[in-house]
Formats: C-alpha cells, structure tokens, sequence
C-alpha cells in the first residue's frame, strides 16, 4: 500500500523545496534555450496537470475539459494585455479569475452527475463549445489565423539581479517564473491537503454518503474546488499566451492538451502530490528523447501509455512500492 | 408510552416507499434526551431506512421529523450533522484512500463541535476511546472488518453529537471486542449523548437499551424495555421463526 | 465421498480476511444450514463455493475434484448452482429468459424446454408471468424465479442465500415447501438464514458462523437446544 | 529509520533529476551544412507535411549527388533534419530549438506547412541570429508580422506567397469567365464553403472582400472541421440560396473531393471555384467523373502537359513510390532556394546567408522564386510563383487563365442551367 | 430556416437521418463496450479507421467486389477489436480506477494504431467508389442512392444487432453480463469471453459505418478521432449503455446538425448539438434511455 499523504508531510514537503532548488540551479549549469523550453513546458503542464489532479485526484470528479479554462486564461489575458494595453503581470490573474467564473458555470450542471463517463462527456463537449465559439468569434480572436502581437511579460528591474527580460530570447526569466507558478499550485495543493478544505475534498472522492453525513456541504466544496482549479488553469494559460506569444483555438483550446494533461496524471499517480509533474516531465522530456526515433516515436509513444498503464497502475511516483505490492486476487472490476 | 419527558427527536407518522415498495409506513416514535432506544426487527424490516430518513439521505415519502422540536425534515444530511445528528453505516464507508486518523480528522473539521484543544489531540484521543490507536496511521482500506466498524463509531463521535445513530455497530466483531465498545457506548452516553442503536447482537441491546422498539415489514410492532421485549410473541415469531404470522 | 468438502478454507476481500480455516462438508442429498448474524461470512462462504470468491488457503472439493480455483461458469456446469442474497435476476429480461439463462451452460434447447415445464410445474405463479420483466415483479415472484433459474441448471447442489429475506410469512412458507420439495428429489442444499429457527426446522445439520469462523456444528435439533445460538441470534 | 528512508529516496529523486539534465546536456557540432525542417509528420497535416519532407529529401539527394554546397570554396555535404511539430506551436518551438542547439543546424525551414507554428517560429530568427524561411504557410498575417519589425525579422523570409494571391486569382478568373459571355451571375451572389483553418478562413475572407468590393453579395460562409467530407447539408442549403458562385477551399483532399462529388449528385447551380484540394494527385481519383468541369487554383503542378513537372513527377515515384504533388514540387523548390542562397553566399553565416536568400531568383519546378524585400515574403504571379486557374475538361486539367499560360477556353460547367 | 422550401426541409431532415443512422453504428458500439464492461473505449475511432483501410485493400488491391470485401472487412476489424480488448484491456480487468486505467489504455491504443497506419498506408487519402451512382427526385427532394444504401444497410444492421441481443444464445449472455455481472457468472456465462466478443462485434459495428462511409469520407489515419467523439456525445446523450438510446441519440444529433446549418451556419455546427447535450443532460443526467443510477 501506498503511504498516505498526512503520512510524509515532512518528505513530502521536502521532494517539493529540493526540486524547486533543483529547478532553480538549472540555468546556473546550462542556459541552452532547447533545454530550458523543454523544461518550461513540462513545468507548465506538470502545473496544468497538478491543477487538473484536485479535481480529479482529491474530489474525485473526472473532468475531460480542462483545456477550455486554460485557453480561457490564454485568451483572457492576451486579449487584455493587447486590447487594454495592461501588463500581463496583472491580465495574468484577471484572466484567472475569468476561467475561475467558467468553472464555476460548468460546474452547476456537472454537480447534478456522478457517473464518470456522464461528467466527463459534458465536460469534453462544453470545452468543444468554448474552443469554437473561439475559433468563430474571429473579430475578436482572429480565430484560427492566430492571435499574434501578444506581449511578453513585462521585464523589470531586480535588485542584486539586474534586469529581468522577457521575450522569446530570454528563457532564463521564464523559467524561474514558471518555477514560481508551478511551487505556487503544488504548494497550494500541498496545503490544501493538509487543510479542512482539502479533508473535504478528499472525503467527497472516497464515499460521498460519508462526508455529507460526517458535515462536508459536497455542492459547496465541489464548486469550489471547480472554481479554484479552473483559475488556476487560467493563469497558466496566460503564462502559456505570454510565452509562446502566438494563439489558435485548436492549440490553446483542443482536445490534446486534455490527453496529455490525462497522460501526465495517470503516468505520475494519480491523486499523488508530485504524480502530475513527475509525469509531466516524462512525457515531455520522453517525446523529445523518443524524437531520436524518427518515425517510430508517436508508436512507441502509444505503446508505452499502454504497458505503464498496465505495470505501473498508481504511477511512477509509487514505482517503488508499485512492485513490492501484492497482487489482490478479486479479477472482476467493480 | 414511557417516560417521554423531553423528546429529542421525534418522528410523527414517517413512510417512505421505493418504487411501490413500502419500506417505511406510519412510524412515529421519539427519544429522550439522555436516552439509549435500540431498534431491533429483522432482515430487510426496514430500520437502516428509517437512520437514512433521520439523518437526511434519504426523504420521507410523508410525515415529519423533528430534532429538538425543530422540523429537519426539509434540510441536508451536512446541515443536520451540524445541528448534532450523527450516524454510522451499517456498511462501513470509510474514506478508503486516507488514514484512520485522517478519516476522524474529516469529522473534526465538519461535525458541530467546538474545540478547545488541537484537533490532532483530539483524534487521537478519539481513537484511543473506540481502541483504534494501532491503526490510526494505516490506510482505511486495508482494516478488517471489525476496525471498520469501530472507525465508523469513532467518526460519528468526532463530530460532537447529541444524537448518535449507530447502523449495526457490533456487527462482525468478535465478542472481547463488543464488551469493549458496549463500554465505549455507556461512556458516550454518560457523557450526555443521547443514542439510538440498530443491534442484531442481541446481548448488546438487552444490555444497553433504556427502551427498545420492534420494527417488521417498515411497521413498528412493539416498543418496551428489554425485558418486555424477549418476553414480546409477536417480536420472538418475527425474529426466530420465519413461518409465524405476525400479529398487526 | 462427500459431495461438498471445505477444508480450512481462508478468503480475502483485498486485505480484509473474511474467513477463517473454514471446514464444512455436505453429503447427497442433504440440506445443511449456515446460520449467524449478519457480518459473520455466510455469505462469503458460498461466494467461495461458487467461485467468485476465490479462497487463498484450504482446499475446496466437489465430489472428490478440486474446484478451488475453477471459474464461477465452470462451477455451475459441474453442478453448483447458486441463488444469491437478493436473487440477484436480470432485471431487464423477461421471467423466461432469466429461467433460460439457468439452462445457459447446457446450451441444449430441447432440454432447456423441458426444465422449463418442470419449473412452471413447481411454480404456476411464474408460468402466468413469463413474458414480465423479472424486475417488475414482487419479492415473492422474484425469490421463485431465482429459485427456478437455478433448478434450470440442473444442480446436484444448491446454494440458497436468504430465501426468506423481505418476504412475506405466507410466502416464506410457500418458499420453504418449494426447498423441500427439491430437496426430495435428490438435491443437496446448502442453505444460508438469517432466521435460524426456520434454517433448523428445515435442515438436518447446521453450522454457526462468528465472524468469519465456524464456531459450533452439529444436528439441527441439538442446536436448536443450544444457547450458543440463543445467544448469537438475541443476547440472551 | 522510515524518515531517514524517506528522505534518501527525495535525495535520489533529485539527483536523478539533475542526472537526467547532465544527459540533456549540449552536445558538439559536426562538420557537414546542416538543415533543420519542422513540419507537421503526425496528424491529419501530416498528409501535406511528408510530401513536403520527401520533396525535400530529393532536393538534398540532387545536391549530394553533385558533391553538396560550396562553402568556403569547400564542397561541403548536406544534411536535412525533420522534426515534427505535431501541427502545435509550443512543439514546433521545441523541435526547432533542439535541432538548434543541439544539431547546430545553419538554417531553419519552419515552418513547412502551419502559420501558426511559422508565427511562433520567427522568433527564433532575431534569438539565435539563424536565417529561418518558412514553407507554404500563405497567411498574410506572417508578413505584417515582418512589416511592423522589418529590422527584427530581417533574417526571416517567409517561403510562399501572401493569400491575397489566391483571392485575387479567384476574382480575376471569375473575370475573365464572365467577360467570355459563357457566364452570366442572376444576383451577384457568392458563397463559401471552407475548412475551418487558417488557410481556408483567410483565403476565404479575402476572397469575399474583393467580391464585395465588385458589388457582390456573401450569402453563406460555411466553415467545416478538417477532413470533414459530408456536405449534403450545406449542398442543400446551397440549393435554395441558389447562389451564382461558390467558392470550395480545403487542404484536405477528402474534403474536396467529398464535396464535388456530392455538389454534382444534388445539382447545385452555381459556378463552382475550387481553391487548393485539386492540386493533390488523390484528388482526380478519388472525384472521378464528378470533377469535370470544375474551375480551380492554383494550377502549379501539371503533369500532362509540362513537362518539367512530368519529369519531376517521375522522380518522385522512382524514390517514394507515390505520385508526386506540388507539396513534393514545393518541398523540393524551398531547399533549393536555401541551399542556392547558402552556395551563393558561400558562408554558414547567417547574415551573408539571409541576404543571398533576399536576392533569390531561383527557377524551380514549382515556380520562380525571388523575394519582395519590403515583407520578406516570396512573390505571387506568372514569372514568379504562378496561381493559375485551370479547368477540368475531359479528365485533363487545362489552364485556362492567366492568358499567356492558358491551354484552353473556359468551357460552361455541366451543372449550370 | 423558414424561407427554405419545404421539400429542401425535408430532405434536410433525411440528411440528417443518414448522418445520425452512422453515428448510431458508431455509438453502439460503444454503448455495448460501456454496458458490458463499464468503460470507456478511446480506440473506437481506430476500428473505424481499419475498417476503412481494410476495405479500401479488399477493394483495390485484391479486386474484391464490395459485396464480397464488406464481410470480409468487418471480420477483419473484429478480429482486431478481439486482439486489442485481449492485449490492452483485460490484463487490466479487477485493478483500482478501471475506468481511468481502461481510458488511457485504450488512448494509447488509439495513439498507436493511428500511426501505425500511417507508416503502413501513408498519408495520403484513400477512397472507394461509390457502390451505386445516381439520384433520385422524389416530390422535389432530391436522393442520392448511395446514401438510401447507407441508411438501408444502417436500418438492417441495428435490426441485425436487436436479433443477436434479443434472439440468441450470445446475446442472452451479453445481456445478462450488462445487467449483472456476478449473476451472469453464476449461470456458466464465461463472461471474458463475453468481454472480447463484445469488443469484436463494437469493432465490427464500427467496421460497418467504415465501409458505408468511406467512399464519402475519404480513408486516412486520423478519420476515426472526430466520429468517435461524436458517438460519444451521442450515448451519452442516448443513455449509456442502452442499445435504443444509441440509435435515437445519433438521428437527434444528426438532425439537430442538418437544421444547425440551415439555421445558423455550419461553423455554429457543433455548438448546438453539444448545447443540446448539456441541456438534456440537466434534465436528465441519466440520459434519454439510461438508467438513473442507484
């Protein structure tokens, strides 16, 4: 058996800090732009991901249409950064809250079913609802020609630093921003974990004919556990318009990201604190080293979802007592 | 009637039927504060549905429930364990990914109580009441049978009840251990919760109950202390024999 | 040989031990009981018989062959045929295509048709029935159908979990003829009650389970006398 | 003992980590002139972005096959790499700078087919001061982009023509078709159906405003998924708009092909315009007898008649065994033009290099490429990259506009009454 | 929508009674996957691709006539649908989170097979001729007889698929697996084997539409992902699991498309089918035909 999160809180606490210097002592060994763009992008997405696993991982609620709140956010943000002429420090949260208002629209209906496959569906087909009314406003968002002109964060000055830059040469400042976002949503849900809000969550995932019993309000608690996810998925969304700089409704909005946010998640563990960016940095870096295979990297790609579904059913973050765990005998899923 | 001298809840002519099937017809009953009610009947008679009705899962097809002389009929499960209705499940649900002491903490951070002391404190000491210490870093899931019951006991009580349900209880626990949560019972109950126990080990009800009521195809059938209940025909043919009419 | 033979039999749900060194041993043509209150592994008890348990110590023999680790389908085939708690029908089939389903395993039509004559001899109730969904019907309707779908399977030995469960007293007893009835025809019957006066008036032999372990056997009639089950049943 | 546990396997979590970095890390450059590619090799683009690849590849071959580019007064190899983008602009971001950083590539064609990824790509021309040129991708968007910061993106060219030239070809063909006096528009009323890309929505939006500024009117724009191919509901739609003409962009063959087939079943009358889709080889055997008469753009790849492209074609069926496409002439066309900027510049650097490709006048199978120097972008028209019109006649495309290329007349299309 | 003549109207509504009657073939297969075995099959849209290749070959390459390489086309996909539930889906049978591990099995897969056919057939579209030309002018609608093939062999097919379900031995099993699982077990129904031949006959379905479709839809690796998330929308919408729900859920969704277009404009499409997803959804979460969970 897995050791439960109040467990370790300590290990827990102390994987997150050492990785976080980890990530941080990176550029001081190499500034290549390819690495760090790999390592921004996993980041993003172990984020993304992360963000994603409250929901799924602790409330228990499998949703298939994350990809419309982080779209949101990258359009909310690029639009008003470009529109309003604000900086993109502030359309950031601004853009958070407005994909945190759709979540808490898309919510009502999906708090009145259970069923996994019923949630997911809904959730999957509102995400297709948002992507093309995104891709058909296209006064708005120039659709799919792409929305262009977006301005990279704002650079400042930092004592004892100098210059913070930000554009498409200078990832280094990227980087330790996403470093931030990304301690940002894992500590916050490190501490959600720990909090009365997280107990909740986690309480409506295992039986929730127990916790509303025990007092846990679950339309409450699942709301805002949507709304909460969603804004987060927004402000990486927005981090997404800012540095990437270009946006189309199939690549900010489309059903991949979804697969890939799942992909993560299950690969790392899920409902695991680090599962989501353990598995975020798999795939991506996987996919980039699986580039060495030409052709053949999509079929793998494929095959290794299927045989680390099949051997590794909690993830890699439980490799190692993954293999120690006894086989139970029941056969018959229920 | 006995000695109803201040009803805690009362229930006033509940039904509930499923479907065309009546699981519930005409129920009304109340208990006192201070009090232990067993309510006893067969397989299938009906009582989890009436704990169901009481705590809020499920609602009454008619008739009203009252806690406190307060109607709850109309409120959420949340909202009644807030006002100091706890239960347990007759099958266990505990939260199946989290620790024993996790699976108390939840009904710390809800249940209606106050606390004065750290809540960590008072899981443990929780846990040390119902004799769960030694599992209270193990994941629920993996507890026996009997543990599981005793976790569902402990939860309840995290959340500072003054009316306590308790589903089965004893139900598959061997019998040094029912002698100890029978004890654990008697201590909640001296500590001012009032309870109302669905028991199928008899010797826990004749030893615990105040006052028993009878319930058979969802109808109350008898009501009495303990005594007059073993001596009750109608609830012996109920109970032992299968082939015996009941008595309307 | 004994027909049925259970041998310190353990088994798990995932890592909670539901039962312990079980021994329980059946002949032809006998009706056994298994009485104890709720929780106590009556049911697991014939889960594992039937297969869908599968035990993970002890051995499980069924006229001298080892069925511990057979599949549920080919159990029924060997003669096992179980009725579980809450009958358990195809709620959406009509009462002949769940009879029809106890003949499942024989894929014989013409036998099949037969059965089925013998079963809506047994039960008229269901006869007038046969085109109703199973799900439709009352408790009673639905005991007998489950009843009948597993004597379509022509069993040497069957398993009746709870027949009097949320029946009616008049039906119980029309219900417990009916077992009798079958058993004169040869059938075995391992049948498990809450009601222990009923489940000793009918069988020979009984045990008494306490969490998960037997804890006394022996004649109906002596246990019918004994306080061990006065006790296990009403504290006293 | 379990702390100290625990806290050895975050320790060895971490160096893992760091080792994982240790393994990314740089790597030398080799000797031989090395172009990087991104373009779409998986997903539904992939139909496009593997006959562009093999074009290239042949290209490659031709040049290697003659001792490779001089360099220094060197005969230096060439080497093309191809990393797909998965058609998404963050992976094209990442497959252009792995083959930066760690392949060390001289130039950069990116990207080969999206304009989107293209748009996220040009940044990394003033970053790591590498000449990049980009393959088909027409949006007009790439080229403001250059105009608004000619000095940033001036190591940036963008490999094809503006979409403009498609719209303009529609308007001046259909032109030309109505000044024969074989056509003759009820209500000057145009209609779109397109695929909901940025090819097929900006060609389309510029196609109708150069209608409307003829004083026509745009009755339906209707915008399918790509790869769709059931038209029956905006065919019958069309039927009872009646609109004088329709204009059919898609990318995806199936599509096209979908769609002529099934405006031919349901006898839609309108004058019928097809943008991109017959330029596939699939396309004539997939339509068959329903693509006669079908007027359409541009007609750059012509196997029956010109003979340059025959020829061509039969080298690509000796190596891939396909038929070639104009992807396969254009794929083969812009290496030529990287590698003859790179010859001509006889330098890797990327200044001299992005300067040579400014004065390209290079004389390929797809066309003539030469640059206008204001936008960067490849210049549209008969001496340059042509966009004629042809029409489906007896099975046969002939070219029926501009004028000095035209094989044959316009002849009335069979579904107009 | 108003201003369109009636008989345009009407043949509106038949074209999106064919486009519904393919997303039915497509949703039961799913439906059936769904309700014997309670998951998720992200590899449905792969069957139909390989349908799709699979008769392209027969027809093409080996000179089959459509009436010989439809049968041995479906046969084919079933025997691939039989090796993938066998491959990837029951060595995961009795694990924790199934529907979540069978997804993302299922998705690799579907990853997997997409291109794999890519390196196998390329990327170039494939087509097949149409299996008879020509229209026909009914009260001023017109019909081509392609798709009255389409709508014919759709119509037969699902009546094929009620005999198998109602009439034989196999589909007593199927269905008593569907409905209770330990039950059907009890009864001699080896209900692994129930399992993969569920699968094959979801791939044969899907095998089906492949063959009716593609001398419309053109063959390519990636022409099965957009059909499947419509057959998903479109059980969902019908009830999971219910075979009757599957069928009316895809002519609902295939009108409402038909009329979106005429309505509004196509590019809107997707918006109103899906709207009118959530919204019966809200109504009844359960779905047309589903059953309201206990």
């Amino acid at each position: 058996m897995t050791t439960p999160e109040n467990q370790k809180p300590l290990n827990n606490l102390f994987i997150l800090i050492a990785l976080a210097v980890v990530f941080c002592l990176v550029p001081l060994v190499t500034q290549e732009a390819y690495f760090l763009h790999i390592c921004i992008l996993a980041l993003l997405f172990g984020a993304l991901a992360s963000s994603w696993n409250l929901i799924n991982g602790y409330a228990g609620i499998f949703t298939f249409g994350h990809q419309a709140f982080f779209g949101l956010g990258a359009y909310g943000s690029a639009l008003m950064s470009m529109r309003l002429g604000l900086s993109p420090w502030l359309t950031m949260w601004a853009a958070g809250l407005m994909s945190a208002a759709l979540g808490l629209v898309i919510s009502l209906p999906v708090l009145r079913i259970r069923s996994i496959p019923h949630i997911a569906i809904v959730t999957l087909a509102f995400a297709e609802i948002v992507r093309i009314v995104c891709s058909n406003l296209t006064d708005f968002t120039r659709g799919e020609l792409g929305l262009w002109g977006i301005p990279p964060f704002t650079s400042f000055l930092l004592p004892l630093v100098g210059d913070v830059t930000f554009d498409a040469a200078h990832k280094v400042a990227y980087f330790y921003v996403v470093i931030l976002l990304w301690l940002l949503i894992v500590g916050a849900t490190y501490w959600i974990l720990r909090s009365r809000f997280g107990f909740g969550l986690r309480a409506i995932r295992d039986s929730q004919i127990a916790a509303e019993s025990l007092g846990v309000h679950l339309t409450r608690y699942k709301t805002l556990v949507f709304g909460f996810s969603s804004f987060l998925a927004g402000i990486l969304g927005a981090f997404y318009a800012h540095y990437v700089l270009i946006l189309t409704p199939s690549s900010a909005l489309g059903i991949d990201i979804m697969i890939q946010i799942v992909a993560m998640t299950l690969i790392g563990g899920i409902g695991r604190l680090l599962g989501p960016t353990i598995g975020a940095f798999i795939l991506t870096l996987g996919l980039e080293w699986l580039r060495g295979f030409g052709e053949y990297r999509m079929l793998i790609y494929g095959v290794l979802l299927v045989l680390i579904v099949m051997f590794l059913p909690k993830g890699l973050a439980s490799m190692r007592l993954g293999f120690l765990r006894r086989q139970t005998t029941g056969k018959i899923p229920t | 009637m006995s000695m109803i001298s201040n009803p805690l809840l009362e229930t006033k002519n509940v039904g509930k039927t499923f479907g065309g099937v009546i699981a519930l017809k005409d129920v009304s009953f109340s208990v006192s504060e201070g009090e232990i009610l067993g309510l006893i009947g067969p397989n299938g008679a009906g009582k989890t549905t009436l704990f169901h009705v009481i705590a809020g899962k499920e609602q009454p097809t008619s008739g009203t429930i009252e806690f406190r002389g307060r109607g709850i009929t109309a409120l959420r499960p949340d909202q009644r364990c807030h006002l100091g209705v706890a239960r347990t499940f007759q099958i266990p649900q505990p939260f199946s990914q989290m620790t024993v002491f996790e699976n108390v903490m939840v009904a710390l951070h809800f249940g209606a109580g106050v606390h004065a002391r750290s809540l960590e404190d008072e899981a443990t000491d929780i846990l040390s009441r119902v004799g769960l210490n030694r599992w209270a870093s193990e994941e629920s899931v993996s507890l026996p049978l009997g543990a599981r019951k005793k976790l569902e006991l402990a939860r309840a009580l995290a959340t500072r009840p003054t009316l306590l349900l308790l589903d089965e209880v004893m139900g598959g626990l061997r019998p040094n251990e029912i002698t100890e949560i029978m004890e654990t019972i008697r201590q909640v109950r001296a500590s001012g919760v009032t309870i109302i126990m669905i028991e199928h080990v008899m010797r826990a009800v004749m030893g615990l109950a105040d006052r028993i009521i009878v319930l058979h195809h969802g109808e109350l059938i008898a009501e009495g202390s303990p005594a007059e209940i073993t001596r009750n025909e109608a609830v012996i043919e109920a109970y032992l024999g299968g082939s015996a009419h009941v008595s309307a | 040989m004994s027909r049925l033979e259970l041998n310190r039999v353990s088994a798990f749900y995932g890592d909670a031990q539901a039962l312990f060194d079980i021994d329980l041993v059946v002949e032809p043509g006998e009706i056994v009981a298994i009485i104890g209150s709720n929780g106590a592994g009556k049911t697991t008890v014939l889960r594992t018989i039937s297969g869908l348990v599968k035990p993970r110590e002890g051995t499980l023999r069924y006229d001298g062959r080892d069925i511990a680790a057979a599949q549920p389908w080919s159990v029924v085939a060997s003669g096992i045929a179980h009725v579980p708690e809450g009958r358990r029908l195809f709620r959406e089939m009509s009462v002949q295509e769940n009879l029809m389903m106890g003949a499942y395993h024989r894929n014989n039509a013409a036998d099949g048709k037969t059965d089925l004559e013998r079963v809506y001899t047994l039960f008229p109730r269901l006869a007038e029935r046969r085109d109703q969904l199973a799900g439709t019907m009352s408790g009673g309707e639905q005991q007998m159908a489950a009843i009948g779908r597993a004597l379509m399977a022509r069993p040497r030995l069957l398993l009746l979990d709870e027949p009097s469960l949320g029946l009616a007293p008049k039906i119980i007893e029309t219900v417990f003829d009916t077992i009798r009835e079958i058993n004169a025809e040869g059938v075995g019957i391992i049948l498990v009650e809450q009601s222990a006066q009923l489940a000793l008036e009918t069988a020979g032999r009984a045990y008494l389970m306490e969490n998960g372990r037997v804890v006394k056997t022996g004649s109906s009639s002596d246990l019918m006398t004994d306080d061990a089950v006065r006790e296990a049943y009403l504290g006293l | 003992m379990q702390g100290l546990k625990l806290h050895r396997r975050s320790a060895l979590l971490a160096v893992g980590m760091s080792s994982l970095f240790l393994a990314m890390g740089p790597v030398r450059a080799a000797e031989p002139l090395k172009i990087g590619v991104v373009a779409p090799l998986t997903g539904p683009a992939a139909n496009s972005g593997i006959a562009l690849r093999q074009g290239m590849e042949l290209a490659a071959d031709e040049w290697n096959a003659k001792g490779g580019v001089t360099i220094d007064g060197q005969k230096t190899p060439v080497t093309v790499i191809f990393e797909d983008s998965q058609s998404r602009p963050e992976v094209g971001v990442s497959a252009a700078q792995k083959m930066i950083n760690r392949d060390k590539i001289d130039l950069l064609i990116g990207e080969a087919f999206h304009s989107s990824v293209t748009i996220a790509l040009m940044e990394l021309a003033p970053q790591f001061k590498l000449p990049i040129l980009s393959g088909e991708p027409v949006s007009t968007e790439i080229a403001k982009k250059i105009e608004a910061d000619p000095e940033k993106y001036k190591l940036f060219w963008k490999g094809d023509f503006n979409s403009e030239a498609y719209g303009e070809a529609l308007r001046d063909v259909y032109k030309s078709i109505a000044a024969s006096g074989s056509f003759k528009p009820k209500n000057n009323t145009i209609a779109f159906v397109v695929e909901d890309t940025d090819y097929g929505r900006s060609n389309a939006e510029i196609t109708a405003e150069l209608f409307k500024k003829e004083g026509w009117n745009v009755v339906a724009l209707e915008t399918v998924p790509l790869g769709h191919a059931d038209f029956y509901p905006q065919l019958t739609k069309m039927r009872s708009l009646q609109p004088d003409v329709l204009v059919s962009i898609f990318t995806s063959v199936n599509s096209g092909a979908g769609l002529v087939k099934q405006f031919q079943e349901l006898g839609v009358s309108a004058l019928h315009l097809g943008v991109y889709y017959p330029l596939r080889s699939e396309f004539f055997d997939q339509a068959g007898q329903a693509a006669e008469g079908l007027v359409w753009v541009p007609m750059q790849y012509d196997v029956e008649s010109n003979k340059e492209h025959a020829a061509f074609d039969k080298l690509i069926q000796q190596k891939f065994k396909t038929a070639g496409s104009s992807d396969h002439a254009f794929g083969h066309g812009i290496l030529n033009v990287a590698l003859g900027a790179i010859e001509s510049a006889g330098s890797r650097d990327a200044t001299k290099i992005s300067d040579a490709i400014g004065k390209t006048n290079y004389k390929g199978v797809h066309g003539t490429w030469a640059f206008d120097q204001k936008n960067h972008t490849a210049k549209a028209g008969p001496e340059f990259i042509p966009v004629p019109a042809a029409q489906i006649q007896g099975g046969k495309n002939v070219v029926i506009w501009p004028e000095q290329r035209a094989a044959g007349k316009y002849q009335p299309q069979p579904n107009l009454r | 929508m108003l201003s369109m003549p009636l008989p345009l109207f009407f043949e509106q509504i038949i074209n999106g009674i064919v486009l519904g009657s393919m997303y039915a073939l497509v949703a039961s297969g799913l439906t059936l996957i769904w309700g014997t075995m309670r998951m998720l099959n992200f590899a449905h849209g792969e069957f139909y691709m390989l349908g799709g290749y699979f008769f392209f070959l027969l027809i093409s390459s080996l000179g089959f006539s459509a009436a010989l390489a439809i049968p041995i086309a479906i046969s084919l996909v079933f025997v691939v649908g039989l090796a993938v539930q066998r491959i990837a889906v029951h060595p995961l049978l009795g694990r924790p989170q199934w529907e979540f591990s069978t997804l993302v099995a299922t998705l690799g897969v579907s990853i997997f097979l997409q291109n794999a056919a890519l390196h196998i057939w390329g990327e170039r579209f494939k087509t097949v001729p149409y299996f008879i030309n020509g229209t026909i002018d009914i009260v001023g609608m017109r019909l081509s007889y392609q798709r009255l093939l389409i709508l014919a062999v759709a119509v037969i097919a699902m009546l094929a698929m009620w005999y198998l379900l109602r009439r034989t031995r196999f589909g007593m099993a199927l269905r008593a697996t569907a409905m209770d699982r330990d039950a059907a077990m009890l009864y001699g129904v080896n209900v692994y084997r129930v399992f993969t031949m569920t699968f094959g006959i979801a791939a044969a379905l899907a095998g089906l539409a492949a063959t009716m479709l593609s001398s419309i839809n053109s063959i390519s690796p990636w022409m099965g992902a957009p059909l499947m998330l419509k057959g998903f929308v479109v059980v969902v919408l019908g009830g999971l699991g219910s075979f009757p729900g599957a069928i009316l859920g895809g002519i609902i969704i295939g009108i409402v498309e038909t009329l979106g277009v005429i309505t509004w404009s196509s590019q809107w499409r997707e918006v109103i089918s899906f709207t009118v997803l959530i919204l019966i959804l809200w109504f009844r979460p359960w779905g047309i035909f589903g059953v309201k969970e206990s």
